[in-house]
């Protein structure tokens, strides 16, 4: 089936991608795109209402160019989300599979460190690491990957386990191939769709983590633009500048909403059935 | 004395299914008769429409994704094929039942058996108190042969064998003593020597009058439980009339393949003779007549007639019907088959 | 359509019930309903650290002496009189004859007064603040309404000591009795009793019947705590809420245009400042710090980022404490910045962390240091460090190179000045490591002698001097701001925010 | 079924025993000192001292951990530092308001989230899929304190239908009157996954011949689709709102702070902030037995919704 018939039969991936792209595409020409320096100050211009041609959304309480600080956030944004999801995949592809593909003691091993990560609140996860070492873009795509492990971990143990269980598996077993050569081509291509559904699942949570982390005074440091920094920002004068939480939580919204329908239409493709 | 009314007149039935934008004919203009206390087989491959006959009579296809392009339905005066909704839910499950092929999935996995049958009942006699339910679910067990029918009132389907199952669904669609029961391939998921014993506790318990329609590949059980049969290829009728007639002697190229690839006991060692080919697709289904690539007598007379015109359903010796152009030249039975 | 339609009716009936569950917030007479930022952790006078346990407790404990309403000088309470020796180590205070305390717990004598000053000192409580009365040497009970201190050294600051939270005077029964429980339900001879607390929630104070000084004019005050700004906010507009403070200058703007609201803004007992670690390079040199205080526009950042928020700093301690001089001076002039940066060495200017902690009160003008020094080729990167990791590293030997924070002050300058100038407190509060003999003298005079008028020179003499070492570079002093509706009368507010509600009626 | 649950409880003794050791030390390592916070900057070291040594912070950690894994084992979970209450009692003071709004929270997402979930499973590939699929995603997409902001500026503060701040006054009508914006705002997030986990979850069971067999017997599609394909399709969603209770507990933090309610959530951040030990270790220790409470009852919901599953 070509792309094209693959984008028709299934409109999310189109819209999805679309949207996704548009994302991207901002990010990568925020220097052109963006009409002034993210951070360049005018403490007198404080606080302007969107609609003036020279600051299309209006400016924050320093006084900066709300439209540029959206389009520089996206970078952030489109870093922290996908890397994030990058190190709990990674941790959680190697602990879901020993866990669902070795079973007995490291299941019950493995099993019972996801339940205490589990239990432990994820913002306090995030909250120590990045008390402990400083808010950093770098800590807190650590702090969000780490507390999105778990999740990844067992849904790709509960993926390993049901392909385990099926008769391809077995019979490779039975020709002599070795654990990592069954894992490598038996196991992995069939667990993929289940991870690339939590992925982009998951791009989308970390994004509304970071927004969080923000809103909760834990976030990137200024003069860093992020979508979250700016709705927490913003958030404490939504009564009288309400422009700055809207013009940074509808991209957030955007965004994860793109990244949401991607994962559900690949989804969808790849194993029609769970559709 | 006059032929009595047909209970069920199906006249040009015909059935669309729709793929993304397309919509591809299933059933072209199938008609057949079933009359009271009478049991028919519908035969045919996989594939040939049996089955999406008497589900769009039951209205249990899909409703987006099928419709009735055409024909007619009339079962005890009324065409359930236009009945709104409402009406025929009342129909289903009461005047007609059915018992489905696969038992081990056909049940509800989360509720009593004794519940599933109890609700069939109480779906069509509102009012009745929970006692009399029990005791008819309980009289309607004992009737398929279940060991300790109050036990089995309360047991989960996974509790049962397959045969054990099917037997419930066998209770489960005679408990309002349809007039018409359809048992859509009851034997097919089940090993042999259970099949004898479902087929039996089938034939007896659905009661004199109550009359049957039983789809099934299995060409003996056809010849041991039917009055007459219809034979199906390709969506369409290709030839009806009694057992005892087409077995005998079939008059379309098709039946005779069938009768031919049994296994026979006689002639135990010898090879099967397969109908060459497999089933048409639907989408794409071969001019003519839809068996002429596979017909040994178009294989040999080459008639274009076969491959351009649509052979029409015609009065075949005996009481049934038969559409084949060639059938003129249809040897006897026997003598033709062993040469090819 | 069917479920659709059950749906809508489900969402009606939330709506509809939920109507009748709210009245119309109009204000209710005699009762007043205060917003505060934070919950109270305790009631309990001589553990308390926090400024909302302070403004509740203020109404439910006294102590022996207490301030004028809205200013820092002291009048009578528990304490009708006193007199102290010629060598000001002996201090004898007379007690009013008719207190008594809340709930039946009997009248206020001498002993109560003894058992709360032992309390303090104790091991047994732990207090936080036990130090506060460090220099008493003993108390005795000379009568049944007479106490007497001993002090181990002449204390200018005592009255003022002997006004705070933590030497407020509880119910030795009291005490006694409830043990850890007092805490949560405190015994005193204020105008108002405490009732109850519903946690996280509110804290409500009744009227006390038989108060033994002017009656409170309220039956009831509550104490709401709202720790969302936005929400807090919400709260005071739709009327659920009387009175709360304001630290949003564009807020600020708003309320002031409001007809029904009174805004009431006093500069506040606080100093904003920038701090350098003088003995890390690049500050180690006063050029570079001389360099910096050419290169901050404070009146753009004050006047604009902080408009009504806070009041320029003149001087190191804010305008309301004692013995105060306005010793800060600053000029705006980029180009002069550069200059001493070349002749620093520095031509093409530097780059370091600024630690600030991680809230708007120091992220804001942070942010606004960061671009104006850029201007002037200092490049700043702010380092927003969660508070309690930033305190304790400040305050440790590794302390911070830059740094932004403000610090709090008394109405008398003894116990700060003590800590920030003295080379004795390096590191812990004298961050910037200023050890200088002559300050030292200065200071440790000041704070022994009685006679005000040294006090006035030897610490003036010790600010112009401290001032000169651009340790520091002084912003603001941050105004305390309380709104209020207009049918809440006669609030005093004061530089420390105590939210006195001594006169304060409901008049709808 | 009690031989399950005890099974179940005495597996979980060891996760919660790791729980509380990690919270103890992760806690630890955290620079940052609780008696510097409570004194405030202007507290010279010799008071932080004596302050810390009264309090037995400077003793080794060996020693700290021992006392406290002493205290905890006779199930008394300290003092806090600040207010030097019973950390039992802070906690048990806060535990009913995040409750009430953890339930009021998994209520809206079931309330909001099955029914569309069974919608779009029955009208799938049309219009309303896509809508619902789409509202659904909504939920989670939105951050929960911008919903939280919008509801409480629009319903609370304009309209004044429900108050802007508090748990209620106590009484059944006010307490369940100021749950409604906040469980709103925490459920949306929660809807998402559910209508998702319902629509996947239906689309398979009605698939199945049961459900052939339920219409073939003449029941209403109503019931064939409530009661036949929904039964069934329950046990992977009460699972997965299991699964999710512990998610949903992180979102309680947002929606306390946003609406001025007291709850585990905002005593958690706070004694964190400030560094009270005794109040983090507690939170964190009962968020623990909370979980696995949840993980119990979902484990003990199984037999009762899946005859299968024999206990």
């Amino acid at each position: 089936m070509n792309a094209l018939a693959v984008l028709r039969r299934h409109p999310s991936i189109a819209i999805g991608g679309v949207i996704v792209l548009v994302v991207f595409a901002a990010a990568l020409l925020a220097p052109w795109l963006s009409p002034h320096d993210p951070a360049a100050q005018n403490l007198v211009a404080r606080l302007r209402p969107p609609g003036t041609a020279e600051h299309l959304l209006g400016t924050d309480r320093y006084g900066r160019d709300v439209l540029s600080r959206v389009l520089y956030g996206a970078r952030v944004s489109l870093i922290v989300g996908p890397a994030s999801v990058l190190i709990a995949s990674i941790l959680g592809l190697t602990l879901g599979l020993a866990a669902g593909y070795v079973g007995r003691k490291t299941d019950m091993l493995i099993g019972r460190v996801f339940d205490v990560m589990l239990a432990f609140p994820s913002i306090l996860l995030a909250l120590a690491i990045v008390a402990a070492l400083g808010p950093s873009l770098g800590n807190m795509i650590l702090a969000i990957g780490l507390s999105m492990t778990p999740t990844f971990g067992r849904v790709i143990r509960s993926a390993v386990i049901g392909v385990r269980a099926r008769d391809y598996v077995a019979s490779a077993r039975a020709l002599g191939a070795g654990h990592l050569f069954t894992i490598a081509v038996h196991v992995l291509p069939n667990i993929l769709s289940a991870v690339l559904v939590v992925s982009t699942v998951a791009v989308a949570s970390a994004i509304l983590v970071e927004a969080t982390m923000s809103f909760l005074g834990l976030g990137v440091p200024p003069p860093t633009a992020t979508w979250g920094s700016m709705v927490a920002e913003g958030k404490g004068m939504f009564l009288t500048a309400p422009w700055i939480v809207i013009s940074a939580g509808l991209p957030i919204t955007v965004t994860v909403f793109g990244f949401s329908l991607l994962g559900d239409g690949i989804r969808d493709w790849l194993d029609p059935r769970s559709g | 004395m006059t032929t009595p009314a047909p209970l069920l007149s199906v006249r040009d039935l015909t059935v669309e299914f729709r793929r993304d934008r397309s919509w591809l004919r299933a059933l072209h203009g199938v008609s057949f008769d079933v009359f009271e206390g009478e049991t028919v087989g519908v035969v045919g491959e996989s594939g040939s429409g049996k089955s999406v006959t008497v589900q769009s009579l039951m209205g249990l296809l899909p409703a987006r994704s099928s419709r009735l392009a055409a024909g007619s339905a009339v079962f005890a005066g009324r065409d359930i094929l236009r009945l709104p909704r409402r009406e025929l839910r009342r129909i289903r499950g009461k005047d007609i039942a059915m018992v489905f092929q696969d038992p081990m999935s056909s049940l509800n996995p989360v509720f009593t058996v004794g519940y599933q049958i109890a609700e069939a009942i109480r779906e069509h006699n509102p009012g009745l108190s929970r006692e009399t339910l029990r005791e008819r679910t309980l009289a309607v067990l004992s009737r398929v042969e279940l060991p300790h029918p109050a036990q089995a009132f309360s047991t989960f389907p996974f509790q049962f064998s397959g045969g054990m199952r099917q037997r419930a669904m066998i209770a489960m669609a005679i408990a309002n003593a349809p007039r018409l029961l359809i048992a859509d391939e009851p034997t097919t998921a089940l090993d042999v020597t259970i099949q004898a014993q479902v087929m039996q506790v089938l034939q007896q318990a659905r009661g004199t009058g109550s009359a049957m329609l039983l789809i099934t590949h299995d060409m003996g059980l056809v010849a041991e439980a039917t009055d007459r049969v219809i034979v199906m290829y390709a969506g369409r009728v290709i030839e009806t009339g009694t057992t005892a007639e087409v077995f005998a002697a079939p008059r379309h190229p098709y039946t005779r393949g069938l009768l031919a690839s049994r296994p026979k006991l006689a002639a135990a060692g010898g090879r099967l003779t397969p109908i060459p080919g497999s089933p048409p697709n639907i989408a794409s289904l071969p001019g003519g007549c839809a068996f002429h690539p596979r017909c040994a007598l178009h294989e040999r007379h080459r008639d274009p007639i076969c491959v351009d015109t649509v052979p029409a359903l015609l009065p075949r010796e005996g009481a049934g019907l038969v559409a084949c152009h060639l059938t003129h030249l249809l040897g006897s039975a026997q003598r033709e088959m062993e040469t090819t | 359509m069917h479920r659709l339609r059950q749906t809508a009716a489900a969402l009606a009936a939330i709506v509809t019930f939920a109507t009748v569950g709210t009245a119309a917030a109009a204000p209710t007479p005699g009762e007043l309903k205060v917003g505060v930022v934070a919950d109270i952790s305790t009631l309990d006078p001589q553990l308390m650290t926090n400024i909302t346990d302070a403004s509740v407790s203020q109404n439910i404990n006294e102590g022996l002496v207490r301030f004028k309403l809205g200013n820092f000088e002291i009048e009578p309470l528990l304490a009708k009189s006193w007199s102290v020796s010629q060598d000001g180590l002996t201090w004898t205070f007379e007690l009013v004859d008719n207190a008594t305390f809340h709930k039946g717990y009997g009248p206020l004598t001498a002993d109560d007064v003894v058992f709360t000053f032992e309390r303090l000192t104790g091991d047994a409580l732990k207090a936080p603040n036990r130090r506060l009365i460090g220099s008493f040497a003993s108390i005795s009970a000379t009568s049944p309404h007479a106490v007497e201190i001993k002090l181990s050294a002449p204390d200018p600051s005592l009255l003022v000591k002997l006004a705070q939270r933590a030497t407020a005077i509880v119910s030795k029964k009291a005490v006694e009795e409830k043990g850890a429980g007092f805490a949560l339900d405190p015994i005193g001879t204020g105008p108002y009793q405490f009732d109850s607390r519903v946690t996280g929630q509110s804290v409500l104070l009744v009227k006390n019947p038989d108060y033994w000084g002017t009656p409170a004019t309220l039956d009831k005050v509550t104490y709401t705590p709202v720790p969302d700004s936005t929400t807090l906010q919400l709260a005071f507009e739709a009327g659920d809420l009387d009175m709360i403070p304001v630290e949003d200058s564009v807020k600020l703007a708003e309320y002031e245009a409001n007809p029904e609201l009174t805004v009431q803004a006093v500069p506040g007992l606080w100093t904003r400042f920038i701090g350098f670690k003088d003995t890390v390079a690049p500050f180690d040199n006063p050029k570079v710090r001389e360099a910096i205080t050419y290169a901050i526009d404070r009146e753009n950042m004050v006047d604009n980022l902080f408009k009504g928020l806070s009041t320029l700093a003149d001087g190191i301690f804010a305008p309301a404490v004692l013995h105060r001089t306005p010793v800060v001076k600053y000029s705006y002039d980029p180009e002069k910045a550069k200059a001493l940066l070349v002749e620093a060495g520095l031509a093409d200017g530097f780059s370091v962390d600024m630690m600030v902690p991680n809230t708007a009160r120091f992220i804001d003008p942070a942010t606004a240091v960061q671009a104006d020094l850029a201007k002037v080729g200092i490049k700043i990167n702010v380092v927003p460090v969660e508070l309690n990791t930033f305190i304790t590293t400040l305050s440790s030997e590794q302390g911070y190179p830059m740094y932004l924070l403000a610090r709090g002050q008394d109405p008398t300058p003894d116990r700060v000045i003590g800590l920030w100038f003295l080379s004795s407190s390096i590191p812990t509060t004298n961050w910037a490591r200023i050890s200088d003999p002559e300050i030292d003298a200065w200071v440790k005079q000041g704070l022994s002698t009685m006679d005000e008028a040294v006090r006035a020179d030897v610490f003036a003499k010790a600010q112009e001097k401290f001032f000169a070492y651009n340790g520091y570079y002084f912003i603001d002093h941050e105004n305390s701001i309380t709104v209020h509706h207009n049918w809440v009368k006669n609030f005093v507010n004061d530089a420390r925010n105590s939210i006195r509600i001594d006169k304060v009626t409901i008049e709808p | 079924m009690a031989r399950l649950a005890l099974k179940r409880l005495l597996a979980a003794i060891p996760t919660l025993f790791g729980a509380i050791v990690v919270v103890f030390f992760v806690v630890q390592l955290i620079p940052g000192d609780p008696v510097r916070v409570m004194l405030g900057e202007n507290a010279s070291a010799a008071e932080v001292e004596e302050v810390r040594t009264a309090l037995g912070l400077n003793d080794p950690l060996p020693v700290q951990f021992l006392r406290f894994a002493g205290r905890y084992a006779t199930g008394d979970l300290g003092v806090s530092i600040f207010s030097r209450q019973p950390v039992a009692g802070e906690i048990a003071q806060r535990l009913a308001p995040t409750v009430q709004l953890a339930l009021g929270g998994v209520l809206v997402a079931i309330v909001l989230g099955v029914p569309m979930g069974v919608l779009a499973a029955a009208r799938r590939g049309t219009l309303v899929d896509h809508l619902c699929l789409g509202a659904s995603t909504l939920g989670v997409t939105v951050p929960n304190f911008l919903i939280g902001i919008l509801l409480s500026f629009a319903f609370a503060s304009k309209l004044g239908w429900f108050p802007t701040l508090g748990a209620g006054t106590g009484g059944f009508w006010s307490t369940l009157n100021a749950l409604v914006l906040p469980s709103l705002t925490l459920g949306l997030a929660g809807m998402a996954l559910v209508a998702r986990m319902t629509r996947s979850a239906m689309i398979e069971a009605l698939g199945e011949d049961y459900v052939r067999t339920a219409n073939a017997k003449g029941l209403s599609q109503r019931r064939v689709v409530y009661w036949h394909a929904l039964r069934n399709a329950a046990i992977p969603i009460v699972t997965i709102v299991g699964l999710n209770f512990g998610h949903l507990l992180g979102g309680t933090v947002v929606v306390e702070l946003i609406f001025a309610r007291p709850g585990l959530g905002k005593l958690l951040l706070d004694a964190l902030l400030a560094r009270d030990y005794p109040v983090v270790q507690g939170v964190c220790f009962l968020i623990a037995v909370l979980f696995i409470l949840v993980n119990l009852i979902v484990d003990l919901l199984q037999p009762l919704l899946d005859p299968r599953v024999q206990p």
